[in-house]
This record gives structure tokens, C-alpha cells and sequence, in this order.
């Protein structure tokens, strides 16, 4: 395995660490293994909480901030974070206006959110959560644990983060949330496995001509593996595998997420974009926002996910209000 | 099964995680995400601490601190599984001895939380196709008046077995349904880590 | 190889054509390769250019806008541009005020924009250049070429780009460009080679257990090769090359980036930012502003490069004033 | 040399870079970054293009085109160097023919440029240490009335010559001079595409 690191055991830690020194308006617990605003909780603002397996980032962590979440909690490596750390959040987060706590939908998650939200509420806080649950190369049936929540988080955490500062309501945050993850599909594809710390070696063995199709952000296999294509071929399906799940008509306006997975590099994921756009645009669908990065990673994963969300009635606005966190930032 | 079996019970389980972790981690590679070793080996290691700190009361204080620790320090899917088991187990057993058959009791409480909590059925591919033969295998022995170590022994032996019927079968629940039918073909994690805390168990009680 | 394109000879144009539609505020022309603010020059601004050879996005594209550069020009991988690109990024961004060059020492690309700057003149432009030199792993001698520019090329072009901005003068745009360069001290270290699209394979071969170390952004090798360390025993050996090159008295106050090579994830990257600090720490040096992240890259390769800035009179204001480009953006 | 085989010339070198792309990348990964194979095949494929679509009045105008067209299309450290050492060599040669002699003194001319720009001396491991010996060899055999076949045969073993003399080299321009030591043991790429262009010229002149 190479990376830069100390020890497998110490990775999370230093990681941490490294971000607290980096980012002095953010206060980061390494002992609850929490990240908030260092201004604390803003007073008659609901608020936002998110965590999940560490490993994603800049999600979670590197989205704490003004216009964004008042509280992260990353758990360790790929581990969705223990209700402890949840409630921890969710105390650094609440005003007295609630908290409305961003879940990806995996079975971990949501098992250690809805505990978390137990205690919580046990301490008469008030908590509403969002699943997020946006990538389609899961079927969304019985036969599974449901779509998993990838790309479409960024959005929800922006445009929520956005409503919560304007000062929505806890119900009202919740549920634009929630029409946002309605409103968004994703598929990934990764050229090479992750290799987590502990581990030490990639999650999966992939010839040099292959490819992963539909792949999570845990370094887990994909829905089937492939030839390597060439980037118009691949992303056609990709975007053919978002739009069969939820059709855009023409006309339809998106904000469309071209996600890296850590190891590809941006010139490749414009390469990508301009092949989204292309394609949407003989759909007759136009791409009114954008972001083409880094961020919602799976270690050193070489690969992207495709995001493409319908711009419903106010979901620009909030994304364009300002944010000013570590790893999005504009109007502040 | 008294205060002592139960920390040794603990212990036991410590030590196989500790010893299968990597195996366990591979597991969880081929059809998850690998970090289940490392999960149980990271809670099972703090049960061990927190276990050997206290002064307990009951056998079920054992394992409800096990199960209290279990939560707060594994995450994921499995440690609110097997913390919530150990707690609901936990519950049942207040004094400082429990008779085989009312640790049966406290098992078949334990599956019935993980039930409850995960929505498993039997054949999903979860730790639930190994914790169910065994909690059978455990009463049916108990119930027949068999001896704790006799009780234990008959749950690991079908746990093994519910282990290895995990194989063939295609994953309806947690990560590794997310591969569809490239599950199949693989042990589940979760129930290859079941199968070693009834081992334990077993272990234990012989000793 | 495994890279999202579609052939070799297109990867360039195509990821610029993906990089003109996520950006419409930018202008791409494809045909003379050259990145504009869409607004064009403007009037009473000293102008901006920088470019160089592709495959270190964002740099230099991704800094072009509000704040940063008017105008960029983006060579084939790895190959800085040809005087023709450069004499036509230098007429989109003079607004009569004179363009400032900034200009990695590379040999090829001094030349190239040597020329340019002679065409330029002819054209009666006046144009300075701005030379950046920061990469202490080669030794500046009569023995080489003389020290690479790399990760310093960000502090450049955003504090001289803040200047211009401000309304310096071309003479004093250029020297606190000049000033920028001369108090920055870089040192990369590569965990893997990057592989170009028209090679198809890695630009050298490295075991799994050994680093490339002093290396340069253009995926060739580096000083020498040693077994990979922990984190702090690499990151100690680079921080004292920065240091041992341009000593640091306690009590200094330094801008640092730690930047990505871009196949690293950012959690390794907040790590070795976390040495870094420490480092700094125990020398008296306080760190008053930091990046962290992927800014000067090379393709795919892992790795990442310490960039040490002593903050002069000056620098850090111009570091903090707003900024809106892809790659970096703040208070717009 | 006359218009026609000045533009043999060029079309030569066109098709030698093409053939040797791989090489020559190959040679500049090992020390540099690679791309040296791709910006001679670039280069020289517009300036064959050039060189054709035009109808030039004198031998200088080919080679001043050629010059010109490799800065536009190149790039890199080889385009302003052989861009600017072709049009060098064009300024001396405006009429329709050129008397070997007058060829030699117009190469020569080509290398002073280089020199000039590039500020490399023989043995700093560059194309000038296949460029130099090249010239040298050429003047000498058209002072002593060799015809131009001749001169550029010499011209060229001397270039193959100077080339593997580049290998036991510490690079001290350029990009393999960030190597240090490591950049000794390897043919520079440069000197290696210098010696295919005097190769070109041997076969354009003999052919
Ligand atoms: N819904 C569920 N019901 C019962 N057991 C489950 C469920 N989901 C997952 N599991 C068990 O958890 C195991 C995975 O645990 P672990 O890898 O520690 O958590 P995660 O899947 O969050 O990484 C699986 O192998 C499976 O046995
Ligand atoms: N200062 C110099 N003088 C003469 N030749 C040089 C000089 N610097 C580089 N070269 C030649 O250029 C060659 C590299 O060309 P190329 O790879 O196309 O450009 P770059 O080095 O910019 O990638 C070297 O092998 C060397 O022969
Ligand atoms: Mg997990
Ligand atoms: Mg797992
Ligand atoms: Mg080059
Ligand atoms: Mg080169």
C-alpha cells in the first residue's frame, strides 16, 4: 500500500487532525470525533447535521460550514459513524429550532442515525432526517437495501444548508432535502479499486482493460464489470442509466454533478462533463448549474459518479446562496 | 452460566476476532466493504476493557455493557446489531446465575432485536442465517435439559452450518445486496462473526 | 491504460471543450487554445497571463477570472505553448496597462514566451515577465536549467492577480510577483508515476515499496528513489529541504500549501498538512494561511508537493482579497 | 539543394519522426517528460503540409517555412530550438539553388542559433552535441568539393556519432538536467532527432 500515512490505526486521526490545523474557524473533537462551526450553533438557525463513513471526503467534514452543515461526524474508515458521535453533533448543532440530520442510505447509517435521533430526542430535541438515496445502479426494491446515497448529498447538504441559513423551518429544511434526493439520480463508474488503510490492498482485483459498472463510494464491487470503452461510450450509459430511472422532458433544467472518486484527475472529469452536456442537450435539457470535483471520493479510487438533479422551483437560488466551507466556497 | 462465564464468554469473543480479523475484513471485501474485521475486533476489544472494569451485579449487566459498548463504538451495520443483541440479552438475565434455559431465553431476545432492527428474514445472506439455527440448536438442547457447554457446543456446530449456507445464496439485505446476484457465491461476513461468538460461547462454557 | 477519453489525440480538446461548458463565464477558444474571462480584458487593469504545458489543471485555466488571470494558454500535455498561443492570450488580456507573464522556468517554456513577449513588443505591448523558480529539489547551478517552478505558480498568480485587481502598476504587479516567487520554497514527493494519454503507460516504473523523491510536475523522474516511510519521516525530510534552502527565523509567518499531484486523496493530503504544521510549529514559524488540495498537478500521478511562502508585507491581504475562478474561489 | 529537394528534405524527416515517434518519447521519458516523440511528429507534419501547399521562389523560403512552422506547431524546448535554427539556415539560402558550401555555411548558421537560444555547449547533453559534430563534418566535406550527398552522409554518421556520445553524459540543459546523475547512461532524445534529420538530408540528397 502507498500512502502517506503512519499507521493504518492512526490515518483517521492524523487526517483529522491535519483538517483541524488547516481550518481554525472550524473546531474539530478528535475525542468525539466531531467537526463543527467554532462559532457554535447559530442562534435561530435550525440545524444541519451529516456524518457517514469516513474515506468520502471533502463529505462530510469539508462541508461545515456558513450556508452549509453546522455539525459533522465521520466515523471510521468506510463505518458509518456510532450514535454517540450523532447526538454529540446534533448538541453542537441544535439552536432550539432542531436539527435536521442527512443520511446516506446504507443499512449502518441508517441504523446508527435513527439511534442517535432516539437519544436525541430522548433529551426533548427536536430531529428530522433525510435519507439520501440517489444512485440507480441499485434497484430500489425488496431484493435490496435500497439506493445508496452518493453524489445527489452534495446537493442536498448545499441547497438545505442554504435554506436552513435563510431561516426555514425545521420542516421546511427537511423537505426541500428531501425533494432535492427526489429529485436527483447518480451512477458511478471506477477504473480501479480503493485501497483502504487497514486493509492495505485495492478491494477488488480489475484487469488493466476493465471496468466497474455501477459502483458504490465504499470500494465495493460494482452491478457488473465491462470492457473499458471510450469516455463517450461509457458516460452514455451512465447518463442513459440516470434518465431511464427518472425521464427529463425537454425543456427540463438540471444541476448536474460530475463527482471524482480521488484518483482521477479534473481534465478527465471535464472530458466527462462535456460528454454530460452533449448528451443533455440532445435531450433538450439544459444544464443551469454545474460542479465538476472532487467531492464525494472513495479513497484513492480512480473513477466518477454522474449526478443530474431537476432544478425544481428555488433549488438554484439556494445553491448559488453563499457557502463558505473547506470544500465549497462562493459569496463570502 | 454465571458472572465469570460471561466476562470469559466476552473474552472469547475478543480473542477470535482479534484472530480472524483479516478473515473477516476479506469477507466483508468481496461483498461489502471490508471494514467487518476491523469493526469487530475494534468493539470486541473495548467490550473486553469495559467487561473486565466493572463490577457486576448479574450476568446480564455483562452483556448489557457489552452490547452498551458494542453501540458506541463499532457503527456500522453490525454494531447496533450485536449491541442491541447483547442488550436485549442482557435484559433477560438479571441475577447472578442464569439456568441454560433462561440464557436460551436471552438469546432468542437477542435474534429478535437483530430481527427487528435489520428486517432480515432467513436466506437474505446475513448474520441472521447463522444466529437463528443456533438460538434453535441452543433451546432445543437447553430444553431438553442438556448442560450449558452441551447447549453451546449444538449453537456453534449450527451456526457453522447456517454459515456455510450462506454461500450459494443471493444478498437481500445490507451492503452486499447492492451486488445482486455477484453476491452469490461468497460466505457472509456478518454470519462467519456469528459463528464465532457462539464458538466462543462454547469455548467458554467448556473450559 | 485506464483514463476516461476517447483517443489520445483528442484528450486535450475534448476535456477543454468539457472545461468551456461547466464555465461560461470563461471563453475557450478551441481552435488557438487560449482561456479568457468571458468580459474580456479590463479597462484600466494591468492584464495577467499564464500558461504552460497541460495536465496540471487547474492550473492554468482553472485560475483564469475575477481576481486571478485574464487569460491562459494551455499547451499539449506536459508541452508549454507555442509563442502564437501565448502573443494571442497577451491580446485578449491587454487593456493598454501591459500584460504581466507569469512563466514556470522550464526551458521550453521560457523560450516559447520569450518569443511571445518579442512579438508582443513588436506589436508595441508592453509586457513583463514574471519567472517562477521555487522547486529547491534541483539545485540552481550552471549544472542545470535551474530550479522548476511548481506549487509557487498558486501564490503567484493569485497574490499578483490580487494586485493587478487593486489597480498596481504593470512594474509593481510584476515585482511583487517576482517577490511572491523569491519568498516561496517548494520539494514533491510521487508515490507512483502519472501516465500521459499519448505514452499509455506510466512515465517510469516504481516499485510498490519505494517513492520517487524531489520530483517535478511533469512526470519525470525525480533526485533519487528511497523505500516509502512513514508520513512524518517523508514530510520531515521535505520540510527541511523547503527550510535548509531558505531558512525561516522563529517568529516568521509563512503561507503554506500542501498540494495534491492528483491521484492523492485530500484525507492524505490534510495529513501531511498536519506534519507540515507541526513542523512549523517547532521552528517558531506560524502558518497565517494555508491551501490544502489539488492546485498544481500531474495527472494522475499520487503524490504531493510542501510549498513554503515567508508572508512579506503585503501577502497575505492579497491573498485574502476575492478571488472567482474554477480552481479557487473566495469572497464572490 | 534545390527547392525540390529541400522539401524532399523536410518530407524525409517528416516520415523519419513519424516511423521513430515511440523512440523518441521513449528516450525522453527515461530523462524528461515524454512528449519529445509527439512534438517532432507534430511539427514536422505541419511543416511537410507547409512546406507542400506553398510554391516557393528560393531553397530559403522551404526551410524558412519549415522553421516557422515548427514554433507554431511545436512547442516544448525542440520547437523554438529547431524552429528557430531552420529559419536561421533559410535566411542564408534566397535563390532557387545552393552550392553545398553555401548549404554548409547556412547549417552552421542553424547551430549558432541553437546555441545562441538554448546556451548549451557540447557535452551538456543536448542536441547541440549531435548538431555540432554534424555541421563540422558536412563543411568539411563540401570545402574539400564534396558533393552534397557525400557532405551530408558524413554529416550525418557524425550526428549518430555524437549521439551515442550523449549517453555516459550528465545532462547540464534542459530537462534531464533535473536529474542529476541519474540522467548519465541515457541517449538524449534531442540529439537523437537531430541525428534522423541529417539521416533525412543523406537520403533526400542520395535519392
Ligand atoms: N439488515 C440486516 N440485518 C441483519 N444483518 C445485517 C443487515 N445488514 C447487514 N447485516 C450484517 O452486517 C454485516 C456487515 O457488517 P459490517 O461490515 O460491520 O457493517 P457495514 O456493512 O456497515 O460495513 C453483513 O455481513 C451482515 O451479516
Ligand atoms: N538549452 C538547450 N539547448 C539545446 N538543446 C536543448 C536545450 N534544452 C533542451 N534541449 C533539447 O531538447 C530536447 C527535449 O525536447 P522536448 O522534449 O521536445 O522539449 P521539452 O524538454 O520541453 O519537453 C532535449 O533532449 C535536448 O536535446
Ligand atoms: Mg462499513
Ligand atoms: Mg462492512
Ligand atoms: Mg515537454
Ligand atoms: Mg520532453
Amino acid at each position: 500500500m502507498k500512502k502517506f500515512l503512519n499507521t493504518a490505526d492512526t490515518y483517521l486521526t492524523d487526517a483529522l487532525a491535519g483538517f483541524a490545523a488547516a481550518h481554525p474557524d472550524l473546531s474539530v473533537n478528535l475525542e468525539s470525533r466531531v467537526v463543527t462551526r467554532a462559532r457554535g450553533a447559530v442562534p435561530g438557525k435550525v440545524g444541519l447535521v451529516s456524518g457517514g463513513g469516513s474515506g468520502h471526503e471533502p463529505l462530510h467534514t469539508g462541508f461545515v460550514g456558513e450556508g452549509m452543515l453546522d455539525a459533522a461526524c465521520p466515523g471510521e474508515i468506510f463505518t458509518s459513524p456510532v450514535p454517540d458521535q450523532v447526538v454529540e453533533a446534533v448538541r453542537a448543532a441544535d439552536s432550539g429550532e432542531g436539527t435536521v440530520l442527512i443520511v446516506k442510505n446504507y443499512t449502518g447509517d441508517v441504523m446508527n442515525f435513527e439511534m442517535a435521533a432516539e437519544l436525541a430526542g430522548e433529551e426533548g430535541r427536536r430531529v428530522e432526517t433525510v435519507l439520501v438515496d440517489d444512485d440507480v445502479a441499485v434497484e430500489d426494491s425488496t431484493f435490496t437495501a435500497g439506493r445508496r446515497g452518493t453524489g445527489a448529498t452534495l446537493l442536498v447538504e448545499k441547497i438545505a444548508g442554504a435554506a436552513a441559513a435563510r431561516g426555514d423551518a425545521l420542516e421546511e429544511v427537511a423537505a426541500i432535502g428531501r425533494r432535492v434526493d427526489a429529485a436527483s439520480r447518480s451512477f458511478a463508474v471506477a477504473l480501479t479499486a480503493c485501497t483502504t488503510p487497514s486493509a492495505g490492498r485495492p478491494g477488488f482485483d480489475l484487469p488493466e482493460d476493465e471496468v466497474e459498472v455501477g459502483v458504490g463510494i465504499h470500494g465495493e464491487p460494482g452491478r457488473r464489470r465491462e470492457k473499458l470503452r471510450s469516455a463517450s461510450e461509457i458516460v452514455s450509459d451512465m447518463v442513459d442509466a440516470v434518465l431511464d430511472d427518472r425521464p427529463l422532458e425537454s425543456g427540463a433544467e438540471a444541476i448536474v454533478v460530475v463527482n471524482g472518486m480521488g484518483g482521477t484527475p479534473l481534465s478527465e472529469l471535464y472530458l466527462v462533463y462535456g460528454e454530460v452536456a452533449a448528451l443533455l442537450e440532445e435531450r433538450g435539457v439544459s444544464i443551469v448549474r454545474n460542479a465538476v470535483g472532487d467531492y464525494v471520493t472513495s479513497l484513492d479510487m480512480a473513477g466518477c459518479s454522474i449526478t443530474v438533479c431537476e432544478a425544481e422551483e428555488g433549488f438554484t437560488d439556494l445553491w448559488d446562496a453563499p457557502v463558505s466551507t473547506p470544500g465549497l466556497r462562493w459569496g463570502i | 452460566m454465571d458472572i465469570e462465564l460471561a466476562r470469559a464468554w466476552v473474552r472469547a469473543i475478543g480473542a477470535a476476532v482479534e484472530r480472524d480479523r483479516e478473515r473477516l475484513g476479506e469477507l466483508d471485501a468481496a461483498i461489502g466493504d471490508g471494514d467487518h474485521g476491523a469493526n469487530m475486533q475494534r468493539g470486541f476489544a473495548a467490550a473486553v476493557d469495559a467487561v473486565g472494569a466493572m463490577s457486576p451485579e448479574s450476568v446480564g449487566a455483562v452483556l448489557t455493557k457489552t452490547g452498551t459498548t458494542l453501540v458506541s463504538k463499532v457503527g456500522g451495520a453490525s454494531g447496533p446489531l450485536y449491541g442491541s443483541a447483547f442488550r436485549a440479552a442482557g435484559k433477560r438475565l438479571a441475577a447472578e446465575r442464569a439456568e441454560t434455559e433462561e440464557v436460551g431465553a436471552a438469546l432468542s431476545a437477542a435474534l429478535e432485536e437483530v430481527r427487528r432492527l435489520g428486517g432480515a428474514q432467513a436466506g437474505d445472506k446475513t448474520m441472521v442465517d447463522a444466529f437463528a439455527p443456533a438460538v434453535d440448536a441452543f433451546t432445543r438442547v437447553a430444553g431438553s435439559g442438556g448442560r450449558l457447554d452441551e447447549a453451546a457446543r449444538a449453537a456453534a456446530d449450527a451456526a457453522d452450518e447456517g454459515l456455510r449456507a450462506t454461500e450459494p445464496l443471493q444478498a437481500r439485505k445490507g451492503r452486499a445486496s447492492y451486488l445482486g446476484e455477484r453476491s452469490v457465491g461468497h460466505l457472509d461476513p456478518g454470519a462467519a462473526s456469528t459463528a464465532l461468538v457462539f464458538r466462543a460461547l462454547a469455548e467458554a462454557a467448556g473450559a
